[in-house]
């Protein structure tokens, strides 16, 4: 059975129940779904934060999304994955990114799920401005995100 | 050659996209760098420290040494914050 | 503000998006939701099944549950926590577990939710009988389930 | 002392819980699986490979070599396979 990957964009939100459904209707060979969603915060290190503005790269990102989606395929034995990045303005509370992945057992659900996100922090072609009181800002990468995708590359 | 920025670099360029003919003499993605950053002030603002801003030709991340020639498309943007 | 943790035993399936909305709705210190769903699959080792039953022992299931979703809570900084394990008759594709997990960060939701499911299959006194053309049969417990919960009690 | 099964335990035994009176001999969770095996052909069969059984005190995971005195409610089952 060919392994669905669902890759999408957009300013709407998603519905995890519906996206969880997609990925495991009429199949009996799923023993394991993990979700991520990430959300957006309302203060960063003790400062409000009012909004976040998604703004990524139309066509890269969509490939490379699809490119750690192949190779986390590739990596663990997954029945299905999806993942679906916002853009657009998002306030506080409201949804930024799902990854859903589906598999027979649970360590490689989780660890694929994992993966996506470290990657997807620090390769999809994504920005975040936050607005607060003092005005609108380029959130700056961490270093911590670093460490955590370049576990996936250790022996 | 098609060059796109992202970010605080678009804003700072002051604009998302344009096309370009650099001379034979830019060939790396550093040398475009360099060269973009003489078209004046707001790119020499943009392009003020290359190291921290990051490329991609054709949709693929690349290393600043990088050689550009068959390039369609080039980006530059700051380090990524999705997810 | 405290850590809303629920723990339900049920016979009833349970809503992945309804669970998720209880445990972030009207909160804005949440970043990551990680849910893992455990289903029950269509075939074990070559050979099909029909159904599994769930039994367990009520009152140390849910106190058993309890004891790991604090081991838990002290271990990561969870903003919330939600289990529900259901009991019965289940089919294949159908829901058995779901453990959420809610933090500030994602590595700590990942985390926990690992940890909870991990000691969910070898320490939750809970047993399946599968249901199969050859008859009933009681599944056996897996090594690696126990080497699953072990590597949390490393240093 | 209350007493329950659980999973083939309980099917073998036959009974879901019961209520015993173990005399004072019986100290240990050991020494009650070995004291229930001898109250029957069923029992005997629940518990004869009393190695892979597990034991709870009042819902706690015990050890078998734990001391059963002041035990409200004794539970036997086979290694747990929910989740």
């Amino acid at each position: 059975m060919p392994v669905p990957v669902t890759i999408r964009i957009q300013q709407a939100d998603f519905d995890i129940a519906r996206e969880i459904a997609a990925l495991t209707a009429g199949r009996t060979d799923i023993g394991a779904v993990v979700s991520f969603s990430g959300i957006c915060r309302g203060s960063e290190k003790g400062e409000i934060i009012a909004a976040l503005t998604l703004e990524h790269y139309p066509g890269m990102a969509e490939a490379e999304i699809l490119r750690h989606a192949e190779t986390a395929m590739s990596r663990w034995p997954l029945t299905g994955l999806t993942v679906v990045h916002r853009v657009g303005r998002i306030i506080p509370g409201e949804n930024i990114v799902l990854v859903l992945t589906a598999s027979a057992h649970r360590q490689a659900a989780f660890q694929a799920a994992e993966f996506l996100m470290d990657y997807l922090k620090t390769n999809a072609p994504f920005w975040k401005r936050e607005e607060s009181a003092a005005g609108t800002s380029w959130v700056e990468a961490h270093d911590h995100d670093d460490a955590a995708a370049a576990r996936w590359t250790k022996p | 050659m098609k060059v796109k920025y992202f970010a605080w670099v678009r804003e700072r360029v002051g604009k998302a996209e344009e096309t370009v003919e650099p001379p034979a003499s830019v060939r790396t993605v550093d040398d475009l760098m360099a060269w973009l950053a003489k078209r004046g002030e707001a790119y020499a603002h943009a392009f003020e420290t290359p190291r921290v801003i990051r490329a991609a030709i054709d949709h693929a991340h690349v290393k600043s040494d990088t050689v550009i020639a068959g390039a369609g498309e080039i980006a530059f943007f700051p380090p990524m914050t999705g997810g």
